[in-house]
């Protein structure tokens, strides 16, 4: 082999090493997430449990973010992929605001993480990223991606470990599938809830999801997003308060946000 | 295949007659259901005797998560199991061989007691356990913490599925292991009191509870001593599950159905002997005159 | 190890049980005893070697009933011996009988394979290999009771400190004629040799005060 | 692809209710992904007051049901009355267990109503369900298997009350057992659900999803 | 040494084009982010691919695409029936809306009919993503050509960048099964792309796991002559069979028709509802045209 | 090498239809093989699978129904038949060499009156449906026969169902076939000529003996 030729690419040895103890960059750290839209707000919630196999990782690591004020994003999978991602995310979002001089909307960062998604089109992010918050025309929006892009626009979604176990109760509950209303009421629609109602299904599906899986547990953050001028006494009202429930609201990205966004978070067995 | 003819005769041990099968299968339908073997925290340890003033026993405690990959498919089973009046045995690994195998030597040691006219002797449990799991060479994946008190004093064993065993003061298996070992290798201390043993296996379970995924819900305790078993069931409920918060019940009539039997059932049944020709008989007479086959 | 000496034997092992790198048993006693002044000590598969002991040492019953006196050293190690070889495709066992007969004290050593070596001194285990030369270089014909006992100690000593899968507490066993006398030696009063200074470049002193 | 386990698909739950209990199961035969047919009801009765489900291989489904239905009649033949709940879950853990390494693969539900005796005057409705080779649990909200179980469980959990009467726990059964199989590619097709109350037992069939 | 000091050297690998991934593309910044600069190089400027010997086997091993390798974390959904007819009325396209990864039904509203723009429908079947991004992107390619040859492109030219694009990736792990359907001065036309290269053109096409059974009844309904109605419902129709029958297709079925000027969409229709609408419907009229001796009940016997 | 075959019931008949493609590989030796199998007056099997499987399995499942029919002077009834089957095939499925047979069982009860069709895979799964179909007839002709059948269908709709179906396999299968077919009503199992504008009419006009005459009969003792 001559000496000082650089031998092609792909015959490398040392990548050679590599064929043996196959290269696996991933990890699966549990936890769920899930977003719901209403009329005039959304809630995206995750826990708080990192954990790989049967052990657990920490008790607290956040996978919702805020991104702007009208959009949060919750990722889920492998958390370093998570994490990386949403760096990567906001990185974006700052340029824009650079170029544009206003913060880009939820509509225009999904079709913007597809594509970022899709640059990893072969070397994949192993997170489920969600998308929650408000659309430029005020109503409550939630977009849900596959790993390598592909993504739509949803009124609720669940991702994660627990997935299979919450989404069915939330089409049972949010999309009312296979009730048949009473007869002489007019028929069910999807998307109308109040936010108290859709509060407590949240909470419910975690604690649900933390009595049947194990990757699920030790806290829950609730971030809800509302349009502009919406009353919060719903949410800051003291009455629905959970005994352990937590509200604090969050200071606006954007000059003159006018959007408000709160974090509840409350405690999940740790079990 | 030496099938059993169109009645299926008693037969005793494993049947094996599918195990063709199920390659077979394996390989047309790409590949078999892993046998669950569950996480678990399950702990023995020795107390009393020395100068605690306390007669020496045994404290074994165990979780009451079982799972079935990751998803807890029981949140409060048993895995203290029963052998003799004087014996508990923890079992961890593959649930139901940890269940059959120790219904099989608990039934052994019963008809053993009676053979021998007094009560089986812990290390006879172990024996029969250690070479019923070496004959199936590790395949009857039992991992068990035995404990008892006999003739000769508490003893306590760790079985593992192969067939070895450890005597030892205290003992931890199962996924949980390692979180109860560090509580015992920081707090045991021979010859312990009745209450502070119980309190150590306790926080040791907790410990595996809270810090391991595959153990979970409550703490079962058992207390065996001489005079005999204290089982404790649920001990502590730490992860007991709030009030959700909202109600769940549906309208009646929510759910659309297209055809409905029912089938109402003899809920009460008066009978009334009849001696020949459906005369009613005075009961009393006719039970006098004839032996009835009760 | 086994070592023989004039009047009898001193059988010995560390205390570690290993699952992989976990230690199951730190406390192990792998001195099993098979007849009054017959012991073995058990290496490899824990299973396997329980499984083998308990079945020589039913026989051992089996002999004293039947020839009414305790079986010799070397028809002990020869049960060992059978079973270790004709079941050699399922077993993982190294095992090295030791005690005391009318001939005087014996020591045998059978591999995994099978296979039977009378030897003055028989080490065996994950640990032995470490410590051949030590045994080679310190064993001398004719020590006493004492100076045998202290060969053992230092060797199972040395070899504890460099296998990770041998180290826990020393237990030895001295078989003779009219006794048989068990030695426990914890595991912070383990002899102890040269551990390695971390060599560094002449690193300047602290100047504060290292609490 | 996928194990046998998954090969015809269908899934099966049970739940307690206040003196009442209810088993469900969907209609669906397939062959992988392609519907066979939509009459393969899984639950059978044992008698009137206990029914049990089989999910799983279907062939095994047919082979388990006759063994069991021997079994059953020979335990009637002996004891001449009818086999409790508890005792019949114990029968078929055993008739599992007996083929531990090479199993039928079914994940047996077990709903029944089991009669007062003197021992226990008020006994509580009965479920228990239990893996390929028969380790037996006993929950007291909802017992689920199939391919939808972890949908079942999801559902459930969120679902169920405790005390629900039996028209309540119809709609309970029926919401949860209709949602999480529409959240499975291999379950649904038809359902039937039996609720069992002890003068009597409503069998409805519901208009479920056919895709 | 010499081997590390190269292999630090080296930056990501691109497939194309030079950028370097870890320092964020400059081309990013701002609007021109995403599809911005695609239009210079091609295709995308540098897909990141991991620097082992074979991407090609690591993405196979890392990723699930058609549940044959249930261990793998990253589950991309499948499943799917879509058809496109052509006939006397134009072109009729029907796709069912659920997306599974191995037996879990993830979604139930997938938008499988993409309006690449108001004269071009493409249809997606296999990998979601792949098909969504790939075929945004051909609308901008659409849009493109419009502007500099004022003139509306072929069906056949899109069909066939879309071809060539995917070529590019040929074996590198893409599933796409894709029917682009439109109409241009030449009338309506209907192609069938898909990853692994291959383009053909045709009148009757149905792609996915439910595609079999969708042509079970497509066939034996199928003639040039039809009406819009009759072509209409015999579209519906046959997604209905097929989400009935295959596990990996239902929930709800999106119809499209394409005249002259432009798709139109003609409306989402739950597939279990219409099943039973037509069960009953068909049962009846075929009875009666039986004349046949008529037991009602549900038509499978129930075993007792 | 692929097999097709098709079940139908109607309001009182049982038609089974099964390719006649016998081979190996790719090559198609014949196209003329009769893949149906008369097992009583009334009951018939079109089987398919691995080859040699199905030749032994079914003279065996042939032999084992005259036995039956010898013995009991009348023959096994379609369900007894179809659960005997089924085990046959379930426990062959545990021995060391499975029969890999697929069927199609059709029959006509006499005692009631009524067809049955019964769907049995070489696992032992057992179906008891109004329509079916194995191989590549499940791909594409089970959704026509959602569309197109219905309860009490008389013989011409039956035949009418059936060319659809064999219409669709022939325009959608690489593989070609053509189908053998037989008719089961109460006077017993009939040859179906497919070729015939019209095989009902050609059947009403000469109903040929059914192929399998009566064994061991009961000769009515004289008036």
């Amino acid at each position: 082999m001559a000496l000082f030729a650089p031998p092609p690419m792909y015959a490398d040895p040392t990548m050679a090493a590599d064929k043996q103890h196959a290269f696996n960059p991933y990890s699966e750290n549990g936890g769920s997430i899930l977003a719901i839209a209403g009329a005039d707000f959304t809630v995206i919630a995750g826990d708080t449990r990192q954990s790989e196999g049967y052990s657990i990782q920490t008790r607290y690591a956040r996978k919702v973010w805020q991104l702007t004020d009208r959009c949060v994003i919750a990722t889920n999978g492998f958390a370093a992929d998570g994490n990386n991602f949403v760096k990567r995310i906001k990185q974006r979002l700052e340029w824009y605001e650079h170029a544009h001089q206003k913060q880009m909307s939820i509509k225009a960062i999904a079709r913007l993480t597809q594509t970022m998604l899709y640059g990893n089109r072969f070397f994949p992010y192993f997170a489920y990223v969600i998308l929650g918050g408000i659309d430029e025309d005020g109503t409550g929006a939630v977009y849900s991606f596959d790993p390598i892009g592909s993504y739509e626009r949803e009124a609720c979604r669940a991702a994660g470990a627990a997935q299979s176990l919450i989404q069915p109760f939330l089409d049972n509950q949010i999309y009312f599938r296979n009730q048949t209303p009473a007869p002489g009421a007019e028929p069910f629609v999807p998307g109308r809830l109040p936010l108290s109602t859709v509060l407590g299904l949240v909470i419910d599906s975690f604690t649900s999801a933390t009595e049947r899986e194990i990757a699920v547990g030790d806290g829950l953050e609730l971030y809800v997003v509302m349009k502009k001028g919406r009353t919060t006494d719903d949410l800051v009202g003291s009455d629905n308060l959970i005994k352990n429930m937590q509200v604090q609201e969050l200071g606006a990205l954007g000059e003159g946000g006018s959007e408000r966004t709160f974090l509840v978070s409350l405690p999940l067995k740790r079990d | 295949m030496a099938s059993k003819g169109p009645v299926e005769g008693p037969s005793i041990g494993f049947d094996f007659s599918n195990y063709a099968r199920n390659q077979y299968l394996g390989q047309t339908m790409g590949g078999l259901p892993k046998a669950t073997s569950t996480g678990t925290t399950i702990v023995g340890m020795k107390f009393g005797g020395g100068d605690s003033g306390e007669e020496e026993g045994i404290v074994l405690g165990a979780d009451t998560r079982a799972t079935a990959g990751s998803i807890v498919a029981d949140k409060n089973c048993e895995k203290i199991h029963y052998l003799t009046p004087n014996m508990r045995c923890c079992g961890a690994g593959t649930a139901a061989d940890t269940e059959f195998v120790t219904n099989l030597i608990s039934s052994n040691l019963e008809l053993h007691a009676l053979s021998q006219g007094k009560p089986a002797r812990v290390v006879t449990a172990m024996t029969m356990l250690k070479q019923y799991l070496f004959r199936y060479q590790g395949h009857v994946g039992a991992y068990l913490v035995l404990g008892g008190v006999d003739s000769t004093g508490a003893h306590l064993f760790a079985v593992q599925a192969h067939g070895s065993t450890d005597k030892l003061p205290y003992m931890t298996l199962g996924s949980g292991s390692l979180a109860a070992m560090a509580m015992f290798e920081s707090s045991f201390k021979q010859n312990m009191k009745r209450e502070e043993a119980i309190a150590l296996v306790a926080r040791a379970i907790r410990a595996g509870v809270f810090n391991d995924l595959g153990s979970g819900s409550n703490v079962d305790v058992a207390v065996i001593t001489k005079a005999g078993t204290e089982m404790l069931r649920n001990y502590e409920m730490p992860n007991e599950r709030g009030v959700k918060s909202r109600n769940y019940k549906f309208r009646r009539g929510t759910t659309a159905w297209t055809k409905e039997d029912v089938r109402n059932l003899l809920v009460s049944e008066e009978v009334a002997v009849t001696a020949g020709a459906g005369k009613l008989q005075d009961t009393t007479e006719a039970s006098q005159g004839m032996e009835v086959d009760a | 190890m086994a070592v023989q000496f004039d009047g009898g034997v001193v059988i010995g092992a560390d205390s570690r049980t290993t699952t992989g790198a976990y230690i199951a048993n730190r406390v192990t006693d792998k001195l099993t005893h098979i007849h009054d002044r017959i012991y073995c000590c058990r290496s490899g598969s824990a299973a396997d070697t329980q499984a083998v002991a308990d079945a020589v040492h039913q026989h051992c019953q089996v002999y004293t009933a039947v020839y009414g006196g305790p079986p010799p050293v070397a028809t002990v190690a020869a049960m060992f011996e059978k079973l270790c070889y004709e079941n050699k495709d399922q077993l993982t066992a190294g095992i090295i009988v030791a005690g005391w007969d009318e001939e005087g004290g014996g020591v045998f050593n059978i591999p995994v394979g099978g296979g039977i070596f009378q030897q003055p001194w028989a080490i065996g285990g994950s640990g032995s290999t470490y410590v051949y030369g030590y045994c080679d270089a310190t064993y001398k014909e004719g020590w006493n009771e004492a100076e045998t006992v202290e060969f053992v100690r230092n060797t199972l000593a040395l070899a504890m400190s460099r296998d990770g899968s041998s180290g826990g507490t020393i237990r030895m066993c001295v078989i003779t004629k009219d006794k048989v006398e068990r030695h426990f030696v914890p595991g912070n009063k383990l002899p102890r040799f040269w551990e390695g200074k971390e060599v560094l470049a002449q690193a300047p002193k602290p100047s504060i005060a290292v609490a | 692809m996928g194990s046998p386990m998954e090969y015809n698909g269908g899934s099966v739950v049970a739940m307690v209710g206040k003196d009442c209990v209810a088993i469900a199961t969907d209609l669906r035969l397939g062959q992988q992904s392609i519907g066979v047919a939509y009459n393969f009801d899984k639950v059978v009765a044992v008698n009137d007051k206990l029914y049990y489900g089989l999910p799983g291989l279907a062939t095994d489904v047919y082979s388990l049901r006759e063994h069991l239905r021997f079994r059953v009649n020979m335990y009637r033949m002996k004891e001449e009355r009818e086999i409790t709940p508890k005792t019949f879950t114990h029968l078929v853990s055993s008739s599992l267990y007996e083929k531990r390494f090479g199993p039928w693969f079914i994940e047996p539900v077990v709903a029944g109503l089991p009669q007062p005796t003197e021992l226990d005057p008020h006994p509580k409705p009965f479920i228990s369900t239990m893996d390929t080779i028969g380790c037996i649990t006993t929950p007291k909200d909802f017992a689920v298997a199939g391919t939808a179980a972890d949908k079942l469980y999801g559902a459930a959990e969120g679902l169920w009350e405790p005390d629900l009467e039996p028209d309540d726990l119809f709609e309970t059964i029926s919401q949860t057992l209709l949602n999480a199989v529409d959240r499975d590619c291999l379950s649904g097709w038809g359902a039937i659900v039996h609720v069992i109350t002890q003068d009597k037992v409503v069998t409805r069939r519901l208009r479920s999803r056919m895709d | 040494m010499d081997t590390l000091v190269r292999q630090l050297s080296r930056p990501a690998v691109p497939v194309h084009g030079e950028d370097d991934e870890a320092y964020g593309n400059a081309a990013e910044w701002g609007s021109m982010g995403g599809y911005g600069n695609l239009s210079r190089t091609g295709a995308i400027s540098g897909m990141t691919v991991p620097r082992v010997l074979d991407p090609i086997s690591f993405l196979a091993t890392h990723t699930d695409n058609l549940s044959t390798n249930p261990e793998a974390k990253i589950k991309l959904a499948h499943g799917t029936t879509c058809l496109a007819f052509k006939f006397r009325g134009g072109i009729i396209v029907a796709v069912d809306s659920r997306a599974s990864a191995g037996s879990y039904i993830a979604s139930g509203t997938v938008k499988k009919v993409i309006e690449i723009n108001p004269y071009l429908l493409g249809t997606m079947a296999g990998g979601a993503a792949d098909c969504q991004y790939w075929e945004t992107y051909l609308g901008i390619r659409c849009r493109l050509y419009e502007l500099r040859n004022k003139e509306r492109i072929s069906v056949a030219a899109a069909s066939k960048i879309l071809t060539n694009l995917v070529y590019q990736y040929k074996g590198m792990g893409l599933s796409m099964g894709t029917m682009i359907a439109g109409w241009d001065k030449t009338g309506p036309a209907l192609f069938y792309v898909d990853s692994d290269g291959q383009r053909i053109k045709g009148n009757l096409f149905s792609v996915g796991s439910g595609s079999t059974f969708a042509y079970g009844v497509l066939d034996q309904g199928y003639s040039y002559d039809l009406s819009d109605e009759e072509a209409q419902d015999l579209g519906r129709r046959s997604i209905i069979a097929a989400g009935h029958r295959d596990g990996y297709s239902g929930n709800t079925c999106n119809l499209y028709h394409v005249r002259e000027n432009g798709w139109e969409f003609i409306g989402n229709y739950d597939v279990s509802q219409e099943w039973y609408k037509y069960n009953e419907k068909e049962k009846k009229a075929l009875e009666h045209a039986g004349k046949a001796g008529v037991q009602g009940g549900s038509p499978m016997a129930v075993e007792a | 090498m692929g097999d097709c075959s098709f079940g139908i019931t109607g309001k009182d008949f049982v038609i089974l239809a099964s390719d006649m493609n016998a081979g190996r590989g790719i090559i198609k030796m014949k196209s003329d093989e009769n893949k149906i199998r008369a097992l009583g007056p009334h009951l018939a099997m079109a089987y398919g699978g691995e080859t040699g499987d199905t030749e032994q399995f079914t003279d065996y499942v042939e032999r084992n129904m005259r036995l039956y029919h010898i013995r009991n002077h009348n023959a096994l009834l379609p369900p007894a038949a179809s659960a005997w089957i089924r085990r046959q095939l379930a426990q062959s499925l545990r021995s060391r060499k499975p029969y890999a047979v697929n069927l199609l069982l059709g029959g006509f009860d006499t005692t009631t009156s009524l067809p049955h069709l019964y769907w049995i895979d070489y696992l032992g799964t057992k179906a008891d449906i109004p329509y079916a179909a194995h191989g590549f007839g499940m791909y594409v002709a089970l959704s026509t026969m959602d569309k197109w059948w219905f309860e009490g269908m008389p013989k011409e709709k039956g035949v009418e169902l059936l060319r659809k179906c064999i219409n669709e396999v022939q325009s959608r299968i690489v593989v070609q076939f053509n189908f053998n077919c037989i008719l089961i009503d109460a006077d017993g199992v009939h040859q179906l000529d497919l070729s015939a504008s019209d095989p009902i009419a050609d059947l009403s006009r000469a109903p040929e003996k059914a192929e399998v005459e009566v064994p061991n009969p009961i000769i009515a003792a004289p008036a």
